[in-house]
């Protein structure tokens, strides 16, 4: 079974192939490429995405599939390890704020969002540097390079370089989704094993919200 | 075989513009530097295109431009040895001898033109540890190897020393006598000049100043480029003896000639370039001196130089001969067209590369 | 070397054949092209010059894009070649169809300079020897170039070994069939902690390809001393 | 061209403005490394030109991450150059170094090729006629690698129009300070439906890189001509 | 000035060893091709580094392996003249003429050297634009403006024609005569030879066959590499008077000599270099004849040759006098040391570049 997966999902989805008793490859990627692919005729059997909208847009390009919202997520504010500060209101000050691209990728899009719907965006803006993924985002604030970032809670809790100073309230964004989708009949074994209990525990111990049936 | 070249052509300021005809044997186009000797080899090889005109060898055309005829390069069969070698620098110097064989499958020998050049010893290096003179050698033996219909031969022998020149001129004088593969040659030297050509064409800045047979072109004191002290006669001669205190008598049209050794054997004919610097005269037969060769002559025609000199036309026993003397010898000598003289001529004065 | 483990040795093996075949595929239309560009004057010149370098002006995601438009299963090449069975589209002759086209520029620069420096009277000597165009080209302009024809296959061979964006764009990161040694480095950058892993993938790469710089030097000088003193 | 927003404006100038320094900065050193390789037998020699390649081998990220571990203000040399007020880290001066750096190899090989081309035998006669190395350098050598210095810069200056990788990851994307025309692109195809957005920069970015180009082809051809006929 | 070179150096096979000291004047290096002339020169300039020895220009010292002295090309202001051009090829003509005075800020008026080489016309163009000859005298140009303190010339007058040779040995003389310029000269033809060496070494193999003073090295008929017939006399002479028929009178230590106008002023010490060929001997004063120059002189020395030919040293009148005659003669004029001849020369056989 080929697997197209968001490569954000790696370390947790890694886990979870290895508990399944079946020959997968999965290939991480940035869920755009991944999507455009899949369009191109790509022989992949499931495809997992970091945000709803790619698989709405491979159903409008008129690929066949079969869909479930899989996972939820997060968003938190991180900063360095031994950085003691804490609260959302740690944004006001004059530090770099790392994000993942906020008109691209999906962290950095929930992440602006939630920031727009606390009235922090226009204050925000000119200090956000925005990283080509949420993990680059994520080793910005572990190397120091910039002092704050907003990432997935799972992230945060992977990465030991970065502490978590708050949570944006689930509200203040759209609701985080990994749907995941089977492409071929192949691949539905699979997206069964995924939305198991065995499956679930694996993904709770990454910090993701399984969401049920 | 005869080349045949008529064209125009033209490079920056420079204007070519040219017709001679080289028939069978050496043509050597003479003339100062930058009056377009190298232009017209390169025409005639294809590796410059003329304006306009038409070359041909024996009437197969390599370039017309009223036909739209161009033959590339590799179709002429032109050996070509360039004034700079141009070796190939990647291959050895067998293999750049080999080169050209490689295409034609036709030529000498090798061993034969490499022992001619004396480049043995370089077989293996590249062109790049090669002396200028060695690398010379290389290239005139490349052009050879390739058994060209014809040679094209661009002052091959500047850069060599007298004793390689006497090595190497021979074998051109065989290609010429005995191949029969046409050459053109340029040149500066008036010695190779008078040894080798059969056809000379004198070319001044761009045009063509005289051409025609050796004898006739070098015969002429007003052949500019040449400047009057190596105007000179070529005597047809034939090898009467070879003596044992290594002097040959030669036999021209009645004239005795006693010269150092020439290697050609008894009975063949041979042509002996006399400068006319070389040729004394004197109003009774001279004795007791250390000149051989001494002949009965009528001074038919006389030139004043504008200089000290004047050349005087002889007739000696139907040989036209030219002596070069100081016009106070023709006051001194009362010498005038009609009278008869002797003329003088050291056997020794006759360089072994006159002689041909 | 145990500290790698199957699929990182996967990596780095796929990594020297795509890097391999994509050098040696590229190296003869990339001959071509720099002669052409570098000796003839045709219409179009300027096109064919500017469509070499695209590569290099593109964002390599929008190169991988364009080839997965192009030649994906469902592109318009892509189709008609997979009915003669050549595929790319997720394969690791995919992979190494994009790093060759990621190096062609690269090779086709270096050659092109080896080219022009090349004196035209060497090869009008060749063709005096009754050389036609195609044997001047092979017996002389081509072993004067080989310096040049190094150092651009060295350039390609490198860039094939780190590129990544437009791989990943257009063949996906399937390990063992197009995931290289970027890709696989990409992939443990993901995972944070896992640096050390990506680290240890990033020497590897190192490792072979100063080797093959090595190699490639050691090449030149000996092509180099046979032209010397020119 | 009123398609074209004010960030995408900003993008644009952006790319040139780094492109442009880019190279500029890159030239003098691409020119010296260049000629010690090809004429300098030194120690260490193998290992500079194995770090010149470096930027070609690793993938853009790692080199990206690389610069951002020694020129980000925590970096061990951008601390210290902070403190001399020069500042990389998330600064377009910094994407122009990333651009450079990338485009570093692609220089000195196309200027490496040209001086391996330059007959010493011109240099010696330079020499004899009283220049010292220096004058040599600059009124023989430097003349006939001219065209290979052209080329050497617009493989350069095309590269850092088209690099992204390296660059995000070092400088992050910040409208307006880092975000050049490729990073935009990236941004444009990351959203289903932007497309059109992204062809858009894509078609902006050729035509700058050609316009580039046909001033070095026109360029080199003119320097060509000077040294025409060997 | 006085250059000393004494070293070793090796290229691939060939060995070089030599030491030879070059006076004030012109010093020629003649030997055959690849007897390693250029290798010397560039040992000189500083272009190649001999294995070990010592190279000193009146002292100072450009090289010596002892010391661990090696002078860097351009800190010994040595003017070269290649013998492939070496111009630059992105410079015009005017600028590389330019060149080297940019350095050096001194020597001579750019428009004498300009007009005596006849590159006025090229100053615009640049190298590939020129032809063979053109571009060999621009890279004497170069060199000469450079204002060097000594000259190296190889092979500098290879291709050119003999008009424009005519016009540039008078240069290189003055440069020996007035300018007090050393000059290493590197030469196949024997007349060039003649005509400037102040000193020859002969090389042969890689090794000095024989040096000294020209009309010394010259007056040996052993020399090998000039061959006997390039062998002659330098005769030291004074201009005694201009007539008014074109002709020059000259006195050489007692000897009359009437040669073509020379352009040296009356009362001018010059040099004539009388090739041994063009001298006849007799036994009677001859009369009626148009040499102008007979001498009495007395046989010295007979060194037969292999050949057909001998040479005769003479004394005429305290001037040494060499005649290269046939075996033949020298018995029927029963020469032997002791016996008194007569020497005849003609005017016209001295050539202008034998006269300096
Ligand atoms: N790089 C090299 N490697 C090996 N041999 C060399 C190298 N360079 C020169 N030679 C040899 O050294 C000898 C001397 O060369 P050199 O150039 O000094 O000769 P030359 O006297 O100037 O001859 P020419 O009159 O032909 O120019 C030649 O036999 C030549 O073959
Ligand atoms: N590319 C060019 N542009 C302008 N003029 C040129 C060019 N090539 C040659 N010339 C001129 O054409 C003339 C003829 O050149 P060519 O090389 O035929 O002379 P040449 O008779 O071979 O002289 P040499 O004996 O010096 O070699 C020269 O005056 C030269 O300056
Ligand atoms: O950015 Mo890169 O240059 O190849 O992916
Ligand atoms: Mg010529
Ligand atoms: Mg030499």
């Amino acid at each position: 079974v080929t697997v197209f997966a968001a490569a954000s999902l790696k370390g947790a989805l890694d886990e979870v192939a290895a508990a399944w008793n079946g020959e997968v490859q999965i290939s991480y990627a940035g869920s755009s490429a991944l999507a455009r692919q899949i369009a191109a005729g790509a022989p992949a059997d499931l495809f997992l995405s970091a945000n709803p909208e790619w698989v709405d847009w491979l159903e409008a390009d008129g690929v066949a599939l079969k869909r479930v919202d899989l996972l939820s997520n997060a968003l938190v504010l991180v900063a360095g390890a031994d950085d003691p500060r804490a609260g959302l209101d740690q944004l006001k000050g004059q530090d770099r704020v790392a994000m993942a691209l906020v008109d691209a990728v999906p962290a950095g899009i929930y992440g602006k969002a939630a920031l727009e719907s606390l009235g922090l965006w226009e204050a925000v803006a000119p200090r956000v540097v925005q990283a080509d993924n949420v993990r680059a985002a994520l080793a910005l604030v572990a190397l120091g390079e910039a002092p704050l970032g907003i990432v997935y809670a799972t992230d945060a809790r992977a990465e030991p370089g970065v502490r978590v100073v708050a949570e944006f309230p689930p509200m203040s964004h759209p609701p985080i989704l990994y749907p995941v989708a089977a492409l071929t009949e192949a691949g539905a074994p699979l997206m069964g094993f995924l939305q198991s209990a065995e499956a679930a525990e694996i993904f709770t111990r990454h910090g993701f919200g399984v969401i049920a049936e | 075989m005869t080349l045949e070249v008529a064209i125009t052509m033209r490079q920056g300021a420079f204007a070519l513009d040219v017709a001679f005809e080289a028939p069978a044997g050496i043509t050597v186009l003479f003339g100062r530097s930058g009056a377009g000797k190298t232009s017209i080899v390169n025409a005639v090889a294809g590796l410059a295109r003329p304006e306009a005109g038409r070359i041909a060898v024996d009437g197969s055309v390599l370039y017309d431009s009223a036909a739209g005829v161009n033959l590339p390069p590799h179709k002429r069969r032109m050996g070509c040895i360039f004034q700079d070698a141009r070796l190939f620098p990647h291959l050895t110097v067998a293999q750049n001898l080999a080169f050209g064989r490689w295409f034609s499958k036709t030529g000498p020998e090798q061993a034969r033109v490499v022992e001619m050049l004396g480049i043995g010893p370089l077989m293996g290096r590249r062109p790049g540890a090669l002396s200028g003179g060695e690398r010379q050698r290389v290239a005139i033996g490349r052009a050879l190897m390739a058994g060209p219909r014809m040679l094209l031969a661009d002052e091959p022998l500047a850069a060599l020393d007298e004793a390689r020149k006497a090595e190497i001129l021979p074998y051109f004088e065989r290609l010429r006598d005995e191949m029969g593969v046409p050459v053109l040659y340029v040149s500066h030297a008036p010695a190779e000049v008078a040894r080798l050509a059969t056809t000379v064409v004198a070319l001044d800045g761009g045009g063509v100043l005289r051409q025609g047979p050796a004898a006739e072109v070098l015969g002429d004191p007003q052949v500019m480029p040449l400047g009057p002290r190596a105007a000179g006669s070529v005597l047809e001669a034939r090898v009467v003896a070879h003596h044992a205190d290594g002097l040959s008598e030669l036999d021209a049209g009645g004239l005795r000639l006693h010269l150092p050794a020439v290697r050609h054997a008894e009975g063949a004919a041979l042509r002996v370039h006399v400068q006319a610097a070389d040729v004394m005269l004197a109003i009774r037969p001279p004795e007791g001196i250390s000149a051989l060769n001494v002949w009965p002559a009528a001074v038919r025609e006389l030139r004043m130089g504008s200089g000290p000199g004047a050349i005087v036309r002889l007739d000696a026993g139907g040989q036209a001969l030219l002596a070069r003397i100081t016009r106070r010898s023709v006051e001194a000598l009362e010498l005038a067209p009609g009278r008869e003289v002797y003329a003088v001529l050291k056997a020794v004065s006759v360089a072994p590369e006159s002689v041909a | 070397m145990s500290w790698l483990g199957p699929q990182e040795w996967a990596a780095v093996a796929l990594s020297l054949k795509v890097a391999f075949w994509a050098t040696l595929f590229a190296l003869p239309p990339g001959v071509c092209v720099a002669v052409a560009l570098a000796r003839w004057r045709f219409p179009g010149r300027e096109i064919v010059n500017g469509l070499v370098h695209l590569p290099l002006v593109l964002p390599p995601v929008v190169t991988g894009y364009l080839l997965l438009l192009t030649f994906g299963t469902r592109g318009w090449l892509g189709g008609a070649l997979a009915e003669v069975g050549v595929v790319f589209a997720f394969r690791w002759t995919g992979a190494a169809l994009a790093a060759g086209i990621m190096g062609f520029p690269l090779l086709v620069r270096a050659i092109r300079l080896s080219v022009e420096a090349v004196d035209p009277k060497l090869e009008q000597a060749a063709a005096t020897l009754g050389a036609s165009r195609a044997w001047v080209f092979i017996t002389v302009t081509l072993p004067l170039i080989l310096p040049g024809v190094i150092a651009g296959a060295v350039l390609a061979f490198a860039k094939a070994m780190g590129e990544f964006g437009a791989t990943i764009t257009f063949v996906s990161n399937i390990p063992g069939e197009t995931q290289t040694l970027p890709l696989a480095v990409h992939n443990f950058l993901q995972v944070p902690g896992a640096e050390a892993a990506a680290w240890r993938l990033v020497v590897v790469s190192l490792v072979v390809s100063m080797g093959a710089l090595l190699l490639s030097e050691w090449l030149a000088r000996r092509v180099a001393a046979r032209v010397a003193g020119r």
